[in-house]
């Protein structure tokens, strides 16, 4: 593929460009478009089956796998789409997840409204954070970001009140109204894989609508885009506050997940592992984020298993990606079961 | 609070600036000519501390041991650079930091088995162990008297080195416009290699300085590298003079941040306020800094490029 | 009253004077030619007027309107689009998706986000309409970046078209191109004149003096003469700095 | 949805009666990567010597002791421990390093009803009244703090500054020291969690020139203060610490500058003790003639409690009363001597003075001084309703 960019001298990272629908669409139309109501079948499914099979561990496994995918895709979005290569992504998680224990401690039990504050909460963080760091362009924007992710970190670790470093458990399970049984993994499995078919499914019709294709045109050629007229600082900012939100509401969940929040959650590492993930999957894909996040939890859990020594396989697996296949998993496969046709 | 008192502070901000410009000085060197974010610098640095740390123990002599520290690494970094830097250099910077975050996770992982999970035993040389007097009232480290003599050195060697020699002109040029360096027909593959090679000696020498004032240890490169990043971004990122004075500033104002800040806001605020507030102010002086300078100037300090 | 007027423009590089008090004005309706040698400032004059660079002094009047505290993308919502010496698109994007974003930085907002854009109507007809008078359509699909040059310069024309600005700067838009697309890219300019006033800047003298009504000179970032073609070609200055240098006789 | 819950409890019933292990397994979270990596290498070690010691069985019946690093952070700890209630079904679980681990990993356990023998950590959040029948301290975070309190008292230290980071943990720990300190407290310094750097704090000292230094920095950062505590002349105001700060992991690694530092503990390797002395001698026989730590002591000792109280459950570990009485009523002999469990399952012991010091080959180390809090019990119990 020839993506000479407009700076010649480089080759910027390659994401999904023209066409984000798998070549393998050419093919089997309807096969691929019915692939994420399949998966989604499977996945609501699961927790029935799972016993079966004496799995039911692996039950918390994807809930936990599924809430990460949500943070993983709200970063995909500004990364992939929008070009914001942010490495504090981590410290909206940790604003929403700290939010959700800030009202636990006020006394509130509601896990919607606990869910609703986190994400406006951290979607408010964003914005602010935000402001001042889409002044910046490149590396410096990656670093001033991870300051002001930093900055968080330090605050929860000297938050006496919710802990410090210690962290603050979560005793009793956030009520999720009358209906639902907020205390059985089941249900609250349930829950989260309905809020990330819902965050899947926003972040496709958003890419496909005109905020979306206005944030690619500026992750493409910013310049051009403020010529065009486009409001492009507005417009970075909208985009940086939403992922902020959802990092956040991701967060949120994480808290209920492990019924437990402390500072390690929005550690710098956490930021890298994120974009590490994204990057994995395929940046500015659609499915990347999951399938990064899939395969980066999924061999952390069973490298642990074996051996003492489970980094180096993971570091190896980055360079592999790499220099093998830089546009990420998603592509990989898009690739080998689609044929030929320019992009 | 008497003015030895602040004169020493001052001392100690200028002390810490300089340890932090030894490692910053190559990452940003590296990143300046080649424009390549390499997060594993912290690993070199930390490669060069254990090797120093073990054949200070050895040998009992401290020149040998940095020696042999820089050696061994600029073997190894050049090892990792036709291996796997060298293939970076032309990449977007992200996937530079998704490249070097796997060499550090590998990294780290090889350390741990080489030498265990314990930190190293790294003593400082006798010689060195204990204060000087340097005016009356005021005994001073003397190891950190070298520390800050090295720091000088290096800034010294790496101004002439920039104004005075051809490898100093190309990273001018290439920190200001690679391609025109490309265009006069400079072997870049081999100045690349080079400067490389000269960044991971400085890592090195900065590792194996450190060691005797800090836990050898795995995780030590990356506990160093968030405060040098941020002292190559405040100083413009490529820029040796910015990295310099980002360094003297970060190393003051943390000092300044832990030493003042503290009594300041207790002479002011009341106890509870100030017993939380103060720690928690310094201790994240240099990110607010950081943040302050690019909100002021986006590109640094000293923009490298224009 | 001049549609657009330029005052004392001023931009400053380290020791570089890249723009000289700058005057320049440009009349409805009217193909205004600029015209230096290389590294007279004409880019940069393009980026000061534009909005893509600041300027140190200066203001920037569009018909009666003050654009000089605007941002570039204020400016293109006053009626001043641009065309950019090196075509700049979207290369890795369809034509389609090129012009569609170029309409779609007009009519209405960009922050709506849940309706697909393939939906609305109104932005594709509008897409269509552009490709069919810069005769795109038979692309229409193709990814941007693997067109011919001459396309590309073409697409680039389109984007700033949809602007639909009173004032048009093409920087350069025969810069590298055979004469085929030379004519072709003359045609077009011819074409939309009287639509909107141009300001050309262009080193193919022959296309020059065929389109321009006025043309300015600029050297070492100052307007040496501003003229009709006889004016300039005249002019001893100019002959001395710049047709007797570079200008094939 | 409520139907949907029934189908998934019944299955999950099902499954369970069948699903029942003839072997017992115990989970151990361990620290071999991530900020404690150090000490979770020594408590791996202390397992390890454990299990060899035990053969492999609890109380004489098969055991499995499943041994997987969580990186130290709490997170991964959270989903180890489902993995090992869910996937591995353990009957008992020990460990985390970290206060932070514990903590995440506790309201998991407690609902499985598995007893956490917790290897290292005694948060008081576990001390209080968020104490739980299923939690065993080995002693309260406090406690080490609260002993040196009483050294300095005894050393006649009139007046001292103390110095920890800056999170709750660290100001936890100063207010133990003060809890049985008498004199005056000139200074109290927080650093920044995982600071390099200390010159600025020991100018202050300087400049306060107490009687004594009481530090609390886990790991590198200790390792740093004290390397540059005595680079900058400070030789002579002493130094008192928590044990964690002055162990082997901090006595190697820093070297000769450790000398003179006075410590407490619960433990210490020299404790003269036929339990201990077998223990120490073992393990400096495997591990190439070093010392243990506290924290291998702790992990050597949290499995042999677990021997203990398998044996005297009458080998029925899924009894879990049986089991827990068992664990509060020790039998077996403690490589920290005599101790019992107050109403919180938080240990009464005795304390000890250690100091650094060389042993007969000329290896640094840390050598017992004395008792100094004796059958001594945390200031939290009071809070705990259990």
């Amino acid at each position: 593929m020839a993506n000479p960019v407009s700076d010649p001298s480089r080759a910027t990272v390659q994401t999904a460009a023209a066409h984000p629908q798998p070549r393998l669409a050419v093919r089997f139309p309807g096969l691929v478009r019915r692939l994420p109501w399949l998966v989604l079948a499977v996945l609501a499914l699961f927790p029935l089956l799972a016993p079966l099979g004496g799995l039911e561990y692996y039950v918390g496994f994807v809930r936990r796998l599924l809430i990460v995918a949500i943070a993983a895709a709200s970063l995909n979005f500004i990364l992939g789409y929008g070009g914001m290569a942010a490495l504090g992504h981590a410290g909206f998680v940790g604003v929403g997840a700290y939010t959700v224990v800030a009202l636990v401690d006020a006394g509130f039990s509601s896990a919607w409204l606990a869910w609703g504050a986190a994400l406006l909460a951290a979607g408010l963080c964003a914005a602010l954070i935000g402001a001042v760091s889409l002044r910046t362009r490149g590396v410096y924007f990656i670093m001033i970001t991870l300051a002001f992710a930093q900055m968080l970190y330090y605050l929860a670790v000297s938050l006496r009140t919710y802990g410090g470093d210690d962290g603050y458990g979560l005793y009793t399970p956030l009520a999720m109204g009358a209906w639902l049984d907020g205390a059985h993994p089941d249900v609250f499995y349930w829950v989260v894989l309905g809020i990330a078919a819902l965050v899947f499914a926003a972040f496709g019709r958003v890419a496909h609508s005109r905020f979306g294709y206005a944030l690619r045109g500026i992750r493409d050629n910013e310049t051009r885009m403020a010529a065009l007229g486009y409001p492009v600082y507005r417009l970075k900012l909208a985009g940086f506050a939403a992922a902020g939100a959802v990092a956040g509401l991701a967060g949120g969940l994480l808290a209920s997940h492990n019924a437990f929040v402390s500072p390690a959650i929005m550690h710098w590492t956490q930021s890298a592992l994120l974009l590490v993930m994204v990057m994995l999957g395929g940046l500015g894909r659609r499915w990347g984020a999951p399938l990064g996040v899939a395969l980066w939890l999924t061999l952390e859990e069973m490298l642990k298993l074996y051996t003492d020594y489970w980094h180096w396989p993971l570091g190896l697996l980055l360079l592999l990606v790499v220099f093998r296949a830089p546009q990420g998993l998603a592509a990989l496969f898009e690739r080998r079961d689609g044929h030929g046709g320019a992009r | 609070m008497d003015a030895i008192f602040v004169f020493e502070q001052l001392l100690n901000g200028l002390g810490y600036g300089l340890m932090l410009f030894l490692i910053a000085a190559g990452l940003t060197l590296v990143f300046g000519i080649m424009d390549t974010m390499n997060l594993a610098h912290g690993s070199l640095y930390m490669a060069g501390a254990y090797v120093a740390a073990r054949v200070h123990e050895a040998s009992a002599s401290f020149a040998l041991a940095v020696l042999v520290a820089v050696l061994v690494t600029v073997a190894v970094a050049a090892l990792l650079e036709v291996l796997v830097v060298r293939h970076l250099y032309r990449r977007d910077h992200l996937v530079q930091v998704l490249a070097t975050f796997g060499i550090i996770l590998i990294a780290d992982d090889a350390v741990k088995a080489i030498w265990g999970v314990a930190p190293l035993m790294a003593s400082t040389p006798a010689a060195l162990a204990g204060p000087v007097q340097l005016i009356d009232g005021l005994p001073y480290p003397a190891y950190r008297l070298l520390l800050i003599g090295a720091g000088l050195l290096v800034a010294l060697g790496l101004y002439l080195l920039v104004s005075r020699t051809r490898v100093g002109m190309l990273v001018r040029a290439g920190a200001s416009n690679r391609q025109m360096a490309e265009y006069m027909g400079v072997r870049v593959g081999g100045v690349f290699a080079f400067v490389f090679a000269l960044g991971a000696a400085l890592a090195a020498l900065a590792g194996a300085l450190m060691a005797p004032i800090s836990a050898v240890q795995i995780g030590m490169g990356e506990a160093i590298l968030i405060p040098a990043l941020v002292v190559i971004v405040i100083g413009g990122i490529g820029s040796i003079r910015g990295a310099f004075v980002a360094a003297l500033l970060v190393g003051l104002v943390d000092t300044a941040g832990r030493a003042f800040l503290p009594p300041a806001l207790r002479a002011v605020l009341p106890p509870s306020v100030a017993a939380d507030l103060g720690p928690a102010l310094a201790g994240i002086a240099m990110y607010v800094l950081m943040a302050a300078v690019l909100t002021l100037k986006p590109a640094g300090l000293f923009p490298a490029r224009a | 009253m001049s549609l657009f007027r330029a005052q004392g423009l001023v931009k400053r590089f380290g020791g570089l004077l890249a723009a000289d008090h700058v005057d320049l004005a440009v009349e409805q309706g009217e193909i205004h030619a600029l015209i230096g040698p290389n590294g007279a400032g004409k880019s940069t004059l393009v980026n000061l007027i534009s909005g893509l660079l600041p300027a140190d002094a200066g203001r920037i009047v569009l018909d009666g309107v003050d654009l000089t505290p605007l941002s570039a993308q204020q400016r293109v919502r006053h009626g001043l689009a641009r065309c950019f010496q090196i075509a700049s698109v979207f290369r890795s994007d369809s034509v389609r998706d090129n012009l569609l974003l170029a309409v779609q930085a007009q009519a209405g907002s960009s922050f709506r986000c849940l309706r697909r854009r393939e939906s609305e109507r109104a932005l594709m007809d509008a897409a269509q309409a552009l490709a069919e008078r810069l005769a795109l359509t038979e692309v229409l699909d193709r990814p941007a970046g693997v067109l011919p040059h001459g396309m590309q310069k073409r697409l680039d024309v389109a984007l700033a078209l949809a602007a639909r600005p009173r004032l048009l700067l093409l920087d350069e838009p025969m810069a590298g191109m055979g004469p085929e697309d030379s004519r072709q890219m003359i045609e077009l300019i011819e074409s939309l004149r009287g639509e909107m006033a141009i300001l050309l800047i262009e080193h193919d003298m022959d296309a020059v003096f065929q389109l321009a009504g006025r043309i300015s000179v600029l050297v070492n970032g100052r307007v040496l003469t501003s003229g009709d073609a006889a004016h300039v070609r005249g002019h001893a200055e100019v002959q001395s700095v710049y047709l007797g240098t570079e200008v094939p006789a | 949805m409520p139907s949907m819950n029934k189908i998934a409890a019944a299955l999950a019933l099902c499954c369970a009666a069948t699903a029942h292990a003839d072997t017992i397994k115990v989970g151990i979270a361990l620290d071999i990567s991530g900020p404690f990596s150090a000490l979770g290498a020594e408590a791996r070690d202390g397992f390890e010597l454990a299990i060899e010691k035990l053969g492999g069985q609890l109380g004489g019946q098969p055991a499995e002791f499943l041994r997987t690093d969580f990186g130290g952070s709490p997170e991964q700890a959270n989903q180890l421990v489902s993995r090992y209630l869910q996937r591995d079904k353990i009957s008992f679980f020990t460990g985390p390093i970290g206060s932070n681990a514990a903590l995440a990993v506790g309201p998991a356990l407690f609902a499985a009803k598995v007893p956490y023998l917790s290897s290292n950590p005694g948060p008081s959040v576990y001390a209080g009244d968020k104490c739980n029948p299923y939690f065993f301290a080995q002693y309260q975070n406090d406690t080490y703090d609260e002993a040196a309190g009483k050294v300095a008292n005894e050393k006649g230290y009139k007046n001292v500054v103390l110095i920890a980071p800056n999170y709750p943990a660290g100001k936890d720990h100063l207010n133990g020291f003060k809890r049985l300190y008498a004199g005056a407290v000139k200074d109290e310094i927080y650093t920044r969690l995982g600071q390099i750097d200390y010159a600025a704090e020991i100018a202050q000292i300087r400049a306060a020139r107490p009687d004594a230094v009481f530090f609390f920095l886990p790991g590198a950062m200790g390792i740093n203060f004290v390397k540059q505590y005595v680079g900058g002349g400070l030789k002579d105001i002493p130094l008192i610490a928590p044990g964690f700060s002055a162990d082997e992991d901090v006595i190697q690694a820093v070297g000769e500058p450790m000398i003179g530092v006075l410590n407490t503990a619960h433990w210490t390797h020299d404790l003269d003790l036929p339990a201990n002395a077998e223990f120490v001698a073992a393990f400096r026989k495997k591990y190439d003639g070093r010392y243990p730590s506290v924290y291998a002591a702790m992990a050597y000792d949290t499995l042999m409690a677990m021997d203990a109280a398998v044996r005297d459950a009458g080998g029925k570990v899924q009894d879990r009363e049986a089991v827990l009485k068992a664990l509060r009523n020790p039998s077996f002999q403690s490589v920290r001597g005599e101790f019992r469990y107050g109403a919180n399952n938080y240990p009464v012991q005795n304390y000890y003075l250690r100091e650094v010091g060389k042993d007969a080959d000329g290896r640094l180390t840390n050598k017992l001084v004395g008792i100094t809090l004796e059958q001594h019990q945390d200031a939290y119990v009071g809070a705990c309703k259990m």
